[in-house]
């Protein structure tokens, strides 16, 4: 749950630190742009873009194998951000953080390491209902592989909720797995995952959080929240696309089977087989995205610069704001929790499908996302095709809430809905 | 509203998507297929009934936004009578106009309406999705058409 | 073998466009960087750096599922990059394009999706003596999977050209797959990449084609090749780290399981199954390094207007003058062809280790690798623990080479070689 | 060369690394271990003869760069007549050298050669190396030793 000591002081529902992103100050079909769109991804920061810039016009080399002072440097700049990511999110070391894509990369990782080689017939991988695809699908790819079951925590309706009254039978052996979203992206619920893990770590069931919506946008302690993984995308939180990270905590790590195969993982190479470095090289062939992690090091500098609690506090306020003021709109619906929720809003309007919505909005500079937000089986158990979703980070601004609840009375009127 | 949002949602368009025609199952059909959007996982079934190489009687059913609904509406109020041949000279003339703008002659009619689609590449599916269906339901194709 | 056609016309030696990369200006230890470590990765143009710095100051956003105005640019930028990949490479579409990490990520793709479905006991995996462990590892996993046979083409020696008297008997059944390296980077040797698809087609093997040290460096006309797959990396073609790309021919893409599963490559979605997009999308899980593409795209285009006939030529001509000066120095054993190769030179000096090597040319502001150059197996075989490599792009000049050979002098009088 | 070689490459490197002392194969070792360096593929055979918890005699064989080589040879010339306990304090404080620059009283005698390696943070482990293979035999490890 909520930390209740995030307290929001005085953020007075300014945009914070605006100048920074030139991209935010356009016009889009000649209105300002409101970029409601952070859940799908972020803006960066001049200091993103000026790390990354720096880094290739001064350092750039490969790292690992180089012995030149490029390769020093590039190697030093690689490694200080395995060691920014581990503080940022505070894990044991910085060996227990393995670079990737993303944070979809990152769970495939998992399913292929540590789940082909742990998985069998008759074990159960149990995930909740609000699960991205991206935290289903690689475990219906295993699960098929393996002959695992996946089995679900089921989600309460419209508030969006995991209802956990049954959570302990569904626990009980021979759960081997559970992964879980720390914040759904669809619905804002922040899931105790704390709580869960515990109750997991209990059992011996191993433990997966999807962390694609929660890094970055409030402190995580992963020692505190006791998982054995923990996925993230630096794309969402300022830092530049392509980069993203899994951790696994070392003690499980230590056992998993390699994932890619080449250049920079391996120890010793036969031709017709070899013996592998230590995590988390191990899991890391091939030239990785340097200039990606520099700029991913940037970005947690410039977030915990601000604050993350402060984020959080923001981005809460400006979710409530918005879930309030469309509470009182007529025809629509509202999903996800009313209170301890994250900072998005997700509604369906009446006789109006989400992408008429987001394209109407988007003809106001209004950038939203409308569909089934990579949550398609959670939609049809809602009963909707798709959603309109708007997401904050913390350059909105209540005013910009109040846009996008001028532009979709306006969007009612023009498809002429009674409820406008 | 801007003139590409006018352009896009024209009123025949607005009206089709309010009050869709032909909107039901084809009991005696003999064609028809799914078509499937996976941009945004919306479907459409196209029923078609065809006696000698012409379209006697197109309906459809299924759920999406404004733009799909209304496109289905009008092109299955556009093709009773019209000869497989044509059928497909209109698909692809109407493929062109929605991608390119460039509004073909034998588009005529209200499928004109689509030709402000272009301007929205992500909504250029839409617009197509259910002419794949019936286009697959035509060749009699047994898996779902998509979009793709 | 090197198109004929290929005829230097006036590369005086001289450093092309070195004022649009700005890290070459620079002292390292006193000394004038002295960058030839291209091989390992090259350095970036303005051009590139602008191109993504621009994308992310304007037209940042998701792709693919995004309606609003920034997600459409977004997508375009990204597909258009797509297209510019497959041109580059004269593919017969964009659609046999999917982007990845980069070379490694690519090749251990074919090895997941193709080769654990392909591939069972007894079936051949034909590699070459000269392989990059990024072509060698993923295969030695899939073999361990499938109990399929590694075999190898042999490398003739010092001189390193494949050893293809045999290679009707090495073709023959059951061999399912040929991989080979287009260029060696730790010989510089340039394989009869077409002529090998050609044999390997006739027998129904499936051809993969390392292309890391070949794409942007020469004229690649995949067509022409007529190899089923092709794996190249961004990074050491003037684009950002992190980006990359497979060739995949539509016929074998059409039929490949799916890589990663998520958001992105999906068609419709259910708690227990889903169905997968059309390739290529049905290889790209998640949110992919849409910057890294806009930069790879950049980066093409840099090179196309130098014109990669021209590149070639000219690193070949640094080759060849280098293997010149190196061969007249004593106690320097050459690697790799004297006549026809690649842009780069590997060596060996009697009784100094190329890492003592390595360190002493770096304090001279001269950047070599020394090692095993991800080719331990070919270093065995060639019964060195570990060579020196000089790797050079259009940004070197014939000065450079001069300053290396000097500075090779320099270290065997240092270590009071008798050669020295 | 700049002072920073100098200091890398001293004198006594240069002449351990061209006349390696005890590097032979040590035929009544009691311990033994190898040690290999992922970054070069360099490794490193340590023998030990220990009696009474002293180090009676020490050699190496292998292969590796100048670096490697004299930081064997003066390992080996070194720690002859040493307790387990002393060399696992010497350890320690190279350890600490190699890796921070900063000389530690005990590391006195030729050890001290190798302060100036922690300014090439890519040779650091080229001077650990034989020490983990040493300490790995030490501890009677069936496994080789490696420098990570
Ligand atoms: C021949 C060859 N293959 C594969 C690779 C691996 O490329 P990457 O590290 O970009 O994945 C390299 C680069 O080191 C290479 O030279
Ligand atoms: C909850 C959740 N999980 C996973 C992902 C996938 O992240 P990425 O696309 O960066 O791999 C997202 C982002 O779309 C998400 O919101
Ligand atoms: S949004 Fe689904 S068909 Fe238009
Ligand atoms: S380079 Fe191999 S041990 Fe020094």
């Amino acid at each position: 749950m909520v930390n209740p000591a995030f307290h929001c002081h005085g953020c007075h529902g300014e945009g914070l630190m605006r100048e920074d992103f030139p991209i935010l100050n356009q016009s889009i079909h000649g209105y300002p742009l409101v970029y409601l769109d952070n859940a799908a991804t972020s803006q960066k920061p001049r200091a993103v873009l000026d790390a990354t810039r720096n880094y290739y016009e001064r350092n750039n080399a490969n790292v690992h194998r180089g012995i030149h002072e490029l390769s020093n440097r590039a190697t030093a700049a690689y490694e200080n951000g395995r060691e920014r990511v581990a503080s940022f999110f505070n894990a044991r070391s910085s060996r227990e953080i393995i670079f990737t894509r993303g944070t979809t990369e990152a769970l495939n990782l998992v399913a292929h390491s540590w789940g082909r080689a742990n998985l069998k017939a008759g074990d159960i991988i149990l995930l909740t209902e609000m699960e991205h695809h991206s935290n289903l699908v690689p475990w219906q790819l295993v699960a098929r592989e393996t002959g695992a079951e996946l089995r679900f925590i089921p989600v309460t309706g419209d508030e969006g909720l995991l209802d956990l009254s049954a959570i302990d039978s569904l626990l009980a052996a021979p759960v081997k797995l559970l992964g879980m979203t720390h914040i759904s992206n669809s619905l804002g619920t922040i899931n105790p995952v704390a709580e869960l893990c515990q109750k997991a770590r209990r059992q011996g069931v191993v433990t997966v959080v999807d962390g694609a919506q929660s890094a970055g946008h409030l402190p995580v302690d992963l020692q505190e929240i006791g998982c054995d993984f923990y996925a993230f995308s630096g794309h969402k939180i300022c830092g530049p696309t392509g980069i993203g990270g899994l951790y696994a905590r070392a003690e499980i790590m230590e056992q998993m089977a390699p994932y890619h195969g080449g250049g920079e993982m391996i120890q010793d190479v036969e031709f017709t087989h070899s013996t592998y470095k230590e995590p988390p090289h191990k899991f890391e062939a091939g030239t990785p995205n340097i200039a990606g992690v520099v700029g991913l090091h940037a970005a947690m500098d410039y977030l915990d610069c601000i604050g993350r609690e402060k984020v959080f506090c923001h981005d809460q306020e400006l979710a409530l704001y918005a879930y309030e003021l469309l509470t009182r709109l007529k025809g629509v619906r509202l999903f996800g929790p009313q209170k301890g929720r994250a900072g998005l809003v997700s509604f369906h309007l009446n006789e109006i499908h989400a992408h008429d919505m987001v394209t109407l909005a988007d003809q106001k500079g209004v950038a939203l996302r409308g569909g089934h937000h990579c949550n398609q089986p959670l939609m049809k158990k809602l009963g909707v095709d798709s959603t309109s979703r708007a997401s904050f980070y913390f350059y909105n601004s209540f005013a910009e809430v109040d846009r996008l609840a001028e532009v979709i009375r306006e969007i009612q009127k023009f498809f002429g809905c009674a409820a406008a | 509203m801007t003139d590409d949002v006018n352009d896009l949602y024209q009123e025949v368009i607005l009206d089709h998507s309010r009050t869709p025609r032909n909107f039901k199952k084809l009991e005696n059909a003999n064609h028809m297929a799914d078509g499937h959007n996976p941009l945004c996982g919306d479907r459409v079934t196209v029923f078609a009934r065809v006696e000698n190489d012409v379209i006697q009687e197109l309906s459809f059913q299924g759920s999406g936004c404004a733009i799909s609904k209304a496109s289905a509406s009008i092109m299955t109020a556009s093709l009773k009578g019209k000869t497989l041949a044509e059928v497909q000279s209109l698909f692809d003339q109407y493929h062109v106009m929605v991608t390119t703008g460039t509004p073909v002659d034998a588009t005529g009619g209200k499928l004109i309406a689509f030709a402000g689609v272009h301007k929205f590449p992500a909504r250029v599916k839409c617009a197509i999705l259910p002419w794949h269906a019936l286009m697959s339901a035509l060749k009699k194709s047994p898996t779902p058409a998509t979009t793709e």
